[in-house]
This record gives C-alpha cells, structure tokens and sequence, in this order.
C-alpha cells in the first residue's frame, strides 16, 4: 500500500527525482543508467578501477588518449556511438572490452563518460571522490556542447 | 472577597539593556553564531593537524592588505554604533540616524573590502581542506556582516521615514550589541584565517 | 492472554540457546572483557534489586485513594531521608569509582598483549569483503586471501586495520573487541587464540548495501597446521590438467573475471576483488555468505546480485559448458 | 506590595472581556496559519511530533517484520537502509526534541504565571520551519529518495564518493530546518523563563519542570550549532567540492564524528532532561507533597547540562583514539550517573515519604523509574572502553538507547500527556485505557528491547537488513519482533484513549489533579490570555500554600501587555507589549524553506533564499497600523 503512494505521490513531483535514485542491481533496463545517479556513479568507480583514467586521464582530462570531458567528439556522443566504442574498441589503441565488461557496466559508463562533458541531467552527475582533486566533479561542470570533431591525427 | 493586589501601572513600558526581554533574544543569538563560529575555528585547527605545511604547499599565505583594512574598518565603526545607541537610549532620532549612516557605509566598505580578502586566499574552496575552512570561515563572518548591515539599513529606514514608535529605539539599541559581535568576531577571523596561515 | 503466553514461550525457546559469543571467549582479549563483564553485571543487578525494591517499598506503603490535600511533612521522616539520600549518592559514587578503577586495569592488559615474535596480519576493508594480507619483507612470500584470518593458537596477533574505501569495523566477539577500519588513519588491534577453531565475526560500522554479508572467520589452528597452511598459501595456483578445467580458466582469463581478480599464476593479477589462487582452500563463498562448494559457487556466479542485492561483482553472462568449466576450474583452486 | 480592594466582580469580568478580545486570534484559516499564541502553536507542535512518531513507529514494525527471521526476503538493502535511516532521524530530529520543546513551549508561560511566551511570531516561524523539514524528509522518503546512510551519517559513506544522488542532501537540510526550529524554541524557553516569571517567583521557587525546560533549552542553544556546521559542511562537500572529509585533500573522516557527537550526546541530554522534569511534576502531584531535596534536584539538572558535553567520544572508543583520551572519557561519561542517581533518589525519597495516589500518569512515571535504571547502568557498562568495544554498534547498544530513550523520555512524555490532557483539552482521559496502555506498553517494550541485550553480546551488529540463520540470532530477534507487535498495541490504546478523551471525557474542571503548579489555577483549556490577573507566588508549591494568591493588577487590557520581571528574584521590572498574530512567520518559514531545498539542487538556490529571506524578514519587521504603544496614556 506504501508504494502506491510512493508512486502517486512520484508522478506528482518531479518524476525525474524518484528516476534519478533508482538502484536497480539486477538491471532489466540498463540503457537506463544514465538518468539514475547511483548508476553513474557506479561507472566513475568502474571508469578509475578499469584503468581508463590510465589513458583518458583523472576526470577525462586527456591523456594517451583522447580527453572525454571537452565539446569535441569523434566518434558520436549519443549513447550507442559510445558504447561501440567502448565494446568494439577504436582505431588508434581503444582496445574492445566487449567479452570482459558486461552490458549493465558498459552503459554505466556510457553514463559517466557521457557525464564528463554534462550530458545528462545535472542531478544525476556524480560529486567529487575521496582522492586528489585534479579538477572540478563531474556536476560542478559547466555542461558541454557536443561537436563532431574531425578523424583522430595518428599517433597522437 | 479582599485579595492584596499588586498594582504595576506605574512601571515604565520601555526599558533598555539586560532589562528588555529583546536584549536577552539578541545575546541567545550571539551564543549560538559564537557556538558556530567556535566550532568553524575547531574544525580548522583539527584540519591543520592534516597538514605538514599550512598553507599547504603550492597555496601562498593569505595577503595582509584588504583584512587588516577590514580590521581596522569595523573596529572604527564600532564608535559610531556607540553613539547610536546612546541616541536610541536618549530617544534623540536625528543623531541616531546620522550615527547609523556612518555604521552602514563602514559596513559597507568591510563588504567591499570581502572581495580582495577572498582573492587573497590564494586558493577556491575546492583546492584542499585548508580552502574549504578558510572560504567557510570568511563566508560566515562575511554572512554576519551583510545581515547585520541590511538589518542596520532597515533601522535607518525606519528611524528616517518610517513609521517610528519608542519601542523601536530598543531594537536599535540591542542592533548595536549585534554590531560588536560582528566587529570583535571579526578579530578571531582575522587572526585564524589570516594571521593563522603564518604562525601555525 | 494467550498472545502473552506465547510469547512467553518464545523466550525460553529463543532465550538462552547457549552463552552468547561475546561472553564465550576463545582468546585472553575476550576473557578479560567478559571477566569485566561479568563485575558489571553483578554490581547493575545489586543496584536494580535495590532501586526496585524501595519503589515497591514506597509503593505498598501508599494510603491515599482519593486525592486527599498535601500532609505537613513530617521533618524526622525528611531528616532521615536526607541521611539515606546521601549515602545513596556516595555509595554511587563509590561505586562508580571503583567501576573506574576496574575499566582502567582491563584497558590496560588489553593493551599490553604485544610481544616480539607477535604475528603481523594486515586487513584491509573494502564494500562489502575483507582483503587479508600476511605481510613478508620479499615480496615473493607475500600472501594475499580473503575473508578469512589463520591465525597460530597461543600466539599474539597485530591486525593492522585499513579501509580502502568507507569506515568498517573489524569484529570477532570470541576473540577481541572491534577496531574501526578508517581510510585515513591506520589503526591496528591486538588479538590471540588460546584453542584452535573457528570464531565467526562481523563488520559492525554501517558501510552500505551488504553491511549485514561482510562477514569473516578467524580460524585458529596449532602453529604447526598454521605454518603449512601459509607455506601452501604462497604457492601458485596449481596447473590444470584435464581439458575441462583448461577450458574453465581460458574463460577465467578472457571473460569478465580477469578484469578484477588475481589468480597467482596466471597472467590475472587485478586486484579489485578478493585474490582467487587458493579459492577452493577457504570456508565460506561472498564473506562468510555462503558454504565453499559447487552449488554455491555457481548460484554465485550466475547472480551474484539475487545473494548480495548491491555487490559490485557482474553476474556471468556465459554459455552453459563455458560456464560449467569456469565453475569447475574455480572449484580446483586448492 | 500594596493591599488595593481587589477588582469586584463585575470589574473582573470586564477586564476578562477585554481581555478575551485584545488576545484573540482571527478566525478561519487565516487566523489559524497566523496565530501567535503559545497554546495554539504547541499543541500543533505536539500533534505534529506524534504523528511523525507513529509513522516512525510503522518503519520500527517493518523493521521488525523484516529482522523476525533469518535472511528474510521482504525488504531488499537499499529500502531497509531508508527505512532505519528514516526512523532514527524522524525519532530524535521529528519527535523526540521538537516534543519536548513544544511542552516547554505550552507549560512554561502556564507555570511561571504569564500570557505568552517572550516572542510569539518566533515562535510561529519555528514550528512552520519544523513542519518543512519534517514535510521534506517523509516526501522525500515516499519519493525513494529517503536519506540511505544512518541517523548519523557518518562519512565517507554519506561524503559524494559513496553516497550517489540527492539522498543525504535532503537529510542534510532536513536538519537545517529542525535545527532552525529547536533554536528558535531554546531561545524562546530561556527568556520567557528568566524574564517573563510572575512577582515572588525567584530562582529557588520556580518548578522543577520550569527548571528542567531551562536547562534543555541552554543546552539546545550550545549543543545545535554543531550539527548545523556539520550538516553544512557535508552538504558542501556533497554539491560545491570542498573538500572537509577528504582523506586525500586533508580532510578527516573523524572530523565529521566530532563534530557531531558533540552535538549528538547534549542531544539525547536534551530529549532526557525534560522528560526529568515530567517525572518530578507527577510524582509531587500523587505522592502529595512537595519533592524531597528540591535544590539537590536543580542543581543535578544542571550539572546534568554541563557534563553532557564533555563525553561525546565515548561513541567514538572503537575508532582507535589514543589511550589517555578514552580514559578521561570514560570518567566523564561514568560521571554523568550522578547527578541521574540523585534523582532517582530523590524521586524514591518523595515517593517513600508522601502519601502515593495510583492514577494512570504516576504509573508512566514508575514504569520510568524501572526502565531507567536499567537503561542507565547498561549507560555506564558501555561507558567503560574494554566493554564499549563488545557492544559498540551492536543490539546491545540498541537495547541501551531505546531503555534511556524510550524508556527515559517516551514513557514520562505519555504520562505527562495524560497529566495535561485535561488542562489541554478540559476533559479527563479513561482511566482504565490509561492503565490498560500502560501495561501492555510495558510489556511490549521489554520483550521487545531486552532480548536485545542478549543478541548484541551474541555478535549481532547494528543496522543489518538481514543475518544468516546459523549466526544463533533467529530466536531473540523474533521474540523482539513479538514484542514490537505488543507494544505497537499499546501505542494504539495510547492513542485511542487520547482520540477518545476531547469528545466523552468527563469535564476535568481547572484542578483535576489537585496539583501544586500555577497552570493549574487557570480553567482548562486555559483562555488565550492564561490569567486574568498574573498571581503572585510565595512559595515553591503555591496552589498548596495559598490556594487564593495575591494578583497583579494594573496590566492594560487593551493591549497584549505583560509584566517582565527581574532574572533573580522576579521582582517586577516593567511592562511589555508583546506582538500579535501574523503571516510574516510562515511566510518567512516558506521563503528560507525555498532557499534551502532549491539549494540541494544548485548553490544559487542560497542566493535565492537570502533574497526571499530580505523580503519577509522586512515585512515581518516593519511596523504598520496604529503604533500601539505610544497611546494616549503613555503620553499624558
């Protein structure tokens, strides 16, 4: 009885406010993540453990490889372009993760990555974390604007 | 049925200092900003015991300039607040409002001056933990500030045009302890946030 | 009335199922808090009985029924009352001094349980499971398990506490008192088994979604079975010989797995979750959650999120004889 | 002290008249949402916190349900951790203070012989902000947006890096808004009680319950600033970066354990202190005589006050402090059973010494004498470090808390309930439904909480969703599930007897009781200006020693006037216009409540409250209408 209040009382207020908190572990819907803050923030903890900060740097500031946190884009900012890229790797040392990070973490990070340049809601991007503070967190950002950059210069 | 009675109409109905019951509010409001304040202040000497270097390296130590200006302002306007509480007892509404103006427009050039304090933190308060106390522990004495001069703005308005009763002249004397809390507080600030980066 | 009554009959069933496992010490650390524990108790019990007994006292003494005006009171009645009042209060604080007294000299041998030749053991917490580490100066002789803490019975142990991430609290009530484990400040606990055995223990700082399944066991065992227990611990996990295990650890290696564990021996050297080698070696599955065998673990592999809502391992999305081989090989981690 | 013929008759049922009009409220909604008179806003007050009670008393029975057996199924982690987190916030922040304050707020004026406390529209503004806070916690609750981490969230866990979305903001500004409230109530009970006393009140005649409000509301003053900072600081941390509990920036986990402990012990202080004060007014009242050692017992109260600030880090034992530090407070908590030991002596010597009439609300304060003592020394074995580090965050604890909290400050507050109810409402509450919920509450609550004892030594931490069967907990947790349903029945015949009582109790009349205090020469429920005439006192139990007191006359009728006496001696000083009803304090309450929850979204949202905040504050201060009190009179 308690939850058909809860649900009434959600689609009442702000929707969004109840979506931004869900914590579905077993995920049915996990292209969904982007919108829940428990989901990105799960994908900045999976961004730093899986090494991706190795290349794309602390906060995707850049580094080995290209910065995620800036307007540019080259390979499409929209939620599917990034996942290939993370499943099906990139030319230019993106390598695929494709049988080793499985679906419901590949979209939380298409979350968190797609949240480093303040694509989603800004409710739902995480706070700083508990290590050295390279830059602003991801919600103290001011939200990009994404562009199609051009093809990767080789090597860089 | 005789009953002894008591009879109070002769007492006055306007009375000053720790007499009125608005004095008592306005100290019960200093304990509590002092409460906070000291605990800001033991958050930052907890804070320090982090740190090998205070500032931490990288952070220069705060400039001097614009803060002891700023000491030196509100010190000052503590003589003029003086003398508009002795108007207010008197119940003299010219000199009151006169004596007023001065404190708003010292007040005023402390807030002007908050702006040159904060740049010479030499760090925001997402830098590390030293920024985060100092801009916390200059916001909240500069929050002091602000509200303690639109509150002296409000009485000026009220003492030059607006429509006055005796009982107003209490609160503008009790507007005036509220006042040295926020000027004598100021030195803590002063010492912690500024001075302290040097000798702790 | 018969609800009362059948509560009454829970209490003798739930009741006293034996001595609770912080008053069943196992170790010199408990037996002292529980020896302290017990002067607690008698004195708490002395100071109820009386305090019960002078309001029944003063109860059974009551008169009035209807609400009668004040009586003058009587000053020889006061003057004694103020007699015992006093004495109460100087009896309290007597009493009170001597709890002191007492708290201070059991701290104080809890404190004073370091010897030279103590064992060092470092535990580090992490959400949701307890990475142990047995601390060596080549690198090589380091041995890293999980949720498990061997320890020589008789021999004074340092837990050097840590946390990777939130604040936990490392506890095993038959044996020690807890220690919090902060990401900041390193803090450390004494701990020693005097008879060897299994003493069950929990995290008792509220850490997140599976606080209730961070659970741990320290097992004590006589010095000897210790030392080739760690012996085998330092060996490499152990090569596969039939295909099907073969199989199983290719999956290891190409799946999902590799991305977090470490099995020494194979080129899987993460270390985000706990360290696999001797995984088959160890007592319980998911800290302490579930028992270490097949069913178990492959109920754990296959959703780990239906065991431990909320735990950050992935569910294995493989094919059925992947998935068979993958269980199998990780049940032949002796 | 001039003996003047007292006012005839119909000269008093003049001034009753005029009297009734100047202190009136409007009438329909407008006068309900501007009302400024301190029985109307307490009541509120009161209502509103036992409804918060009860629905914090449904989560502690799903809590229950979901404990009653091992690795039960019903309620998934992340809704148990709202629900816990949900019921201790909403217990101490929702309940257990704004109560007390709230009969402070309604009995203070009553027992010190004055019409209102010292300012009524504060008052008003404190409850209006209360109400958002407790508005904010539970829709954000049914919204699955319910705080996730703890009553006291201890960081890194609530810091941004743990504790994804707007969870622990809302309960970080939930507590601005409570915090806001209880200050405004501490200062409002400090001054009515040192300045609004009727003549002959001095410091030595003042009733206990008076001096218990006093200590709690210094108490509040000192002790709620810390939560503020810290709950700011978190919240700070949380949305704009700063970087106060960041290990690696050279921020300090136990910073934030400091810092609220300091406030978090004076806390439970502050919800058990008046609660003392209950307990000396019924047990005076039906053991008929003054209470034994009466300057013994003010002086533990404060004491009481002063040493609960010193012992906050006995909840901090297990986080490996060094080891002259635990000592000291060790010392300091154990020491704190003093001054709680002399009352209870106290009490036992008044009870031992008078002549006991048994009626419902005695039995609230003799179930608490039983369930305190037992409470407080499980307080002192866990105040000694070698055994805190057994029990520290287990059942046991859990056992502790709910001894000294519901058994310490619940079981007085229900009998204080029933001891007022007739001069609230004017009728008398069922004596035997009074017995009744009293006896099964009582027996529910030992089988519910004393099990636990048993259950934390047996291992079991705190704030678990569930445990596995062979941990051995299965039995004592649904005995305590068991005992959660008897005393969920008790509440309910608690509250039938009070939903009851309005409608068919019999009428109570103005002394029911045949009590000693002031509030109860006035007719029930009292008139909005309490006293006609302000009586003089002469004595520490004055209805007792002169039922017919001299009066004070000469206060204006037609203004809401009273009289403001000396701090010491209550000599009087001078007359006080005080401020009538207004929308200025719920329109201030609206406008900081704005700021303050667009502030969760983005930090302009302060700016925004401070500019709102400009706006009411002006329209609450600046004068209108008739300056009242530069009347002719003044100027002849």
């Amino acid at each position: 009885m308690r939850r058909a209040i809860g649900a009434l009382l959600c689609a009442a207020l702000a929707t969004t406010a109840c979506q931004r908190e869900q914590r579905r572990f077993s995920d049915s819907r996990p292209r969904d993540a982007e919108r829940s803050a428990w989901a990105v923030a799960e994908g900045k903890r999976l961004y730093q453990a899986f090494n991706c900060d190795g290349c794309h740097g602390r906060g995707g500031g850049g580094g080995m490889g290209p910065p995620l946190m800036d307007a540019a884009w080259i390979y499409g900012v929209a939620p599917d372009n990034v996942y290939a890229s993370i499943m099906r790797g990139r030319p230019n040392g993106m390598p695929a993760f494709g049988g080793r990070v499985t679906e419901s973490q590949a979209w939380q990070l298409v979350a968190y990555v797609r949240s480093l340049s303040g694509q989603p809601s800004r409710g739902a991007r995480p706070g700083r974390d508990d290590h050295m503070q390279v830059r602003e967190s991801e919600q103290a950002r001011r939200a990009e604007r994404p562009v199609a950059a051009g093809t990767p210069k080789p090597g860089r | 049925m005789r009953r002894a009675t008591l009879d109070v109409s002769a007492l006055p109905s306007l009375v000053f200092g720790a007499r009125a019951p608005i004095w008592w509010g306005v100290v019960g409001l200093l304990l509590i900003e002092g409460t906070a304040l000291a605990l800001v202040a033991a958050a930052y000497l907890y804070l320090r015991l982090n740190f090998e270097a205070w500032p931490p390296p990288g952070t220069p130590p705060p400039r001097l300039g614009a803060a002891t200006a700023d000491l030196v302002v509100l010190l000052a306007s503590v003589l003029p607040m003086a003398l508009v509480d002795r108007a207010a007892r008197r119940e003299a509404r010219r000199p009151a409002w006169l004596a007023l103006l001065v404190v708003i427009a010292l007040g005023a050039v402390s807030l002007a001056l908050r702006i040159p304090e904060f740049h010479a933190l030499g760090c925001r308060w997402d830098s590390h933990a030293y920024g985060s106390v100092v801009w916390t522990t200059l916001g909240m004495h500069t929050a002091h500030v602000l509200t303690s001069t639109v509150e002296n703005v409000l009485l000026a308005a009220l003492l030059l045009a607006g429509p006055l009763e005796r009982k107003h002249y209490v609160d503008v004397h009790v507007n005036a302890l509220y006042w040295y809390f926020v000027a004598g507080t100021w030195t803590l600030v002063y010492a912690l946030v500024f001075l302290g980066a040097r000798w702790l | 009335m018969t609800r009362v009554a059948l509560t009454l009959a829970l209490t003798a069933l739930g009741g006293c199922a034996g001595r609770p496992a912080a008053l069943d010490p196992a170790g010199p650390q408990a037996a002292r808090i529980a020896g302290f524990w017990s002067l607690l108790l008698a004195v708490s019990i002395a100071v109820s009985v009386v305090v019960l007994a002078v309001l029944l006292d003063a109860l059974a003494r009551r008169r009035g029924g209807s609400l009668p005006p004040p009586p003058a009171v009587d000053p020889r009645l006061e003057r004694r009352l103020t007699f015992g009042v006093a004495a109460a209060v100087v009896l309290t604080a007597v009493l009170l001094l001597f709890l002191f007294v007492a708290s201070l000299r059991t701290a104080r041998a809890l404190n004073a349980l370091g010897e030279p030749d103590a064992l060092t053991v470092e535990v580090t917490g992490h959400q949701w499971w307890w990475e142990v580490e047995y601390w060596d100066s080549a690198p090589a002789r380091r041995v890293r398990t999980a949720n498990e803490i061997h320890v020589p019975v008789g021999r004074p142990v340092l837990v050097k506490t840590r946390s990777a991430d939130v604040i936990h609290s490392l506890w095993a009530p038959r044996l020690a008192g807890k220690k919090d484990l902060l990401p900041q400040h390193a803090t450390s606990l004494w701990m020693q088994a005097d008879r060897p055995g299994m003493f069950d223990g929990q995290c008792a700082e509220f850490c997140g979604h599976q606080h209730a399944h961070m659970r741990l066991t320290v097992v004590a065992e006589a010095p000897e079975a210790f030392q080739t227990w760690l012996a085998h611990q330092r060996t490499p996990a152990a090569e596969p010989t039939e295909p099907a295990l073969l199989h199983g650890r290719e999956v290891f290696l190409a799946g999902p797995c590799a991305l977090c564990h470490t099995i020494a021996g194979t080129t899987a050297a993460a270390r985000l979750g706990p360290d696999l080698t001797h995984l088959a070696s160890r007592t319980t599955l998911a800290a302490g959650t579930l028992p270490n065998d097949l069913g178990a673990l492959a109920a754990w592999l296959v959703d780990p999120q239906s065991v431990k809502p909320g735990v950050h391992m992935p569910p294995a999305a493989l094919p059925p004889r992947d998935f068979q081989a993958l269980v199998a090989y990780l049940g032949s981690l002796r | 002290m001039s003996v003047v013929a007292a006012p005839d008759r119909d000269g008093e049922a003049h001034d009753r008249a005029a009297l009734a009009l100047t202190w009136a409220t409007p009438r329909g909604l407008r006068g309900w949402l501007s009302t400024a008179n301190h029985k109307a806003v307490a009541t509120r007050y009161v209502v509103s916190a036992f409804v918060f009670f009860a629905l914090a008393g449904v989560l502690a029975l799903i809590m229950r349900l979901q404990l009653a057996w091992p690795e039960s199924r019903l309620i998934g982690p992340d809704l148990y951790n709202q629900i816990f987190t949900v019921h201790g916030s909403t217990m101490m922040f929702l309940f257990a203070v704004p109560v007390m304050e709230a009969m402070g707020i309604y009995l203070v004026p009553l027992m010190i012989g004055t019409r209102n406390v010292a300012f009524p529209r504060m008052n008003a503004f404190g409850y209006w902000t209360y109400l958002i806070g407790g508005g904010l916690l539970w829709i954000a609750f049914l919204l699955n947006v319910g705080p996730d981490t703890g009553w006291f969230s201890y960081v890194p866990l609530a810091g941004p890096a743990y504790a994804a979305g707007k969870r622990v903001d809302i309960w970080a500004q939930m507590i601005t808004f409570t915090e806001i409230a209880a200050l405004v109530a501490g200062v409002e009970i400090v001054v009515t009680t040192l300045k609004f006393r009727c003549p002959g009140m001095s410091l030595n005649r003042i009733p206990l319950l008076v001096w218990a409000m006093l200590v709690m509301a210094l108490m509040v003053i000192f002790a709620m600033p810390a939560i503020m900072i810290a709950s700011t600081m978190l919240a700070m941390d949380r949305l704009v970066d700063t970087h106060f509990f960041n290990p690696a920036e050279g921020g300090d986990v136990l910073l934030w354990q400091h810092l609220f402990w300091f406030f978090g012990h004076p806390e439970v202080y502050i919800i058990f202190v008046p609660a003392t004060g209950f307990v000396s007014s019924l047990i005076t009242a039906f053991a008929r005589r003054p209470i034994f050692g009466y300057p013994a017992m003010v002086l533990a109260l404060i004491s009481t006050g002063f040493l609960g600030f010193g012992l906050w880090v006995h909840h901090m034992f297990a986080t490996g402090l060094p080891q002259l530090g635990e000592s000291f407070f060790t010392a300091a908590s154990m020491m704190i059973a003093i001054p709680s030991g002399i009352q209870v002596f106290c009490w036992l010597a008044t009870l031992r010494s008078g002549r006991i009439v048994v009626r419902a609300p005695l039995l609230f304060a003799l179930g608490f004498i039983a369930l305190f003592v037992l409470g407080g020394l499980t307080g002192v074995m866990v105040a000694a470090v070698p055994f805190d580090l057994q029990a520290h965050d287990t059942y046991f604890v859990v056992a502790h808390f709910h001894y000294v909290l519901v058994g310490g400050a619940v079981f007085p507050l229900l009998g204080a309930i029933l001891f007022w109810l007739p001069k609230m409402t004017g009728r008398m509450p069922s004596e035997s439904l009074g017995r009744w919920s009293f006896a099964v509450l009582f027996v529910g609550f030992n089988l519910t909480f004393f099990p636990m004892h048993r259950l934390g030594l047996a291992g079991m931490p705190r704030r678990v969703y569930t445990y596995l069967a062979q941990t051995g907990w299965a039995g004592g947790n649904l005995l305590a599930s068991a005992g959660a349903g008897v005393m969920a029945v008790g509440v309910l015949l608690f509250a039938a007897n009070i939903a009851w009582t309005p409608g068919r109790g019999t009428p109570a009349g103005a002394d029911p009781w045949g009590a000693d205090t002031l509030e109860w020469s006035v007719p029930s429920p009292p008139p909005a200006y309490n006293f006609v005439y302000l009586p003089v006192v002469e004595s520490r139990t004055p209805l007792w020693t002169t039922p017919t007191p001299a009066v004070v006359t000469g206060l204006r009728t037609d203004v809401p006037e009273v009289l403001v006496t000396d701090a010491i001696d209550a000599t009087p000083d001078h007359r006080h216009v005080l401020d009538g009803p207004s929308m200025w304090p719920l329109l201030t309450a609206l406008a900081s409540g704005i700021g303050v929850i667009v502030a969760i979204f983005t930090p302009w949202g302060v700016t925004l409250g401070a500019v709102l905040l400009l706006i009411t504050l002006t329209g609450w201060f600046w004068p209108r209408g008739v300056p009242v009190s530069d009347t002719a009179r003044e100027r002849a």
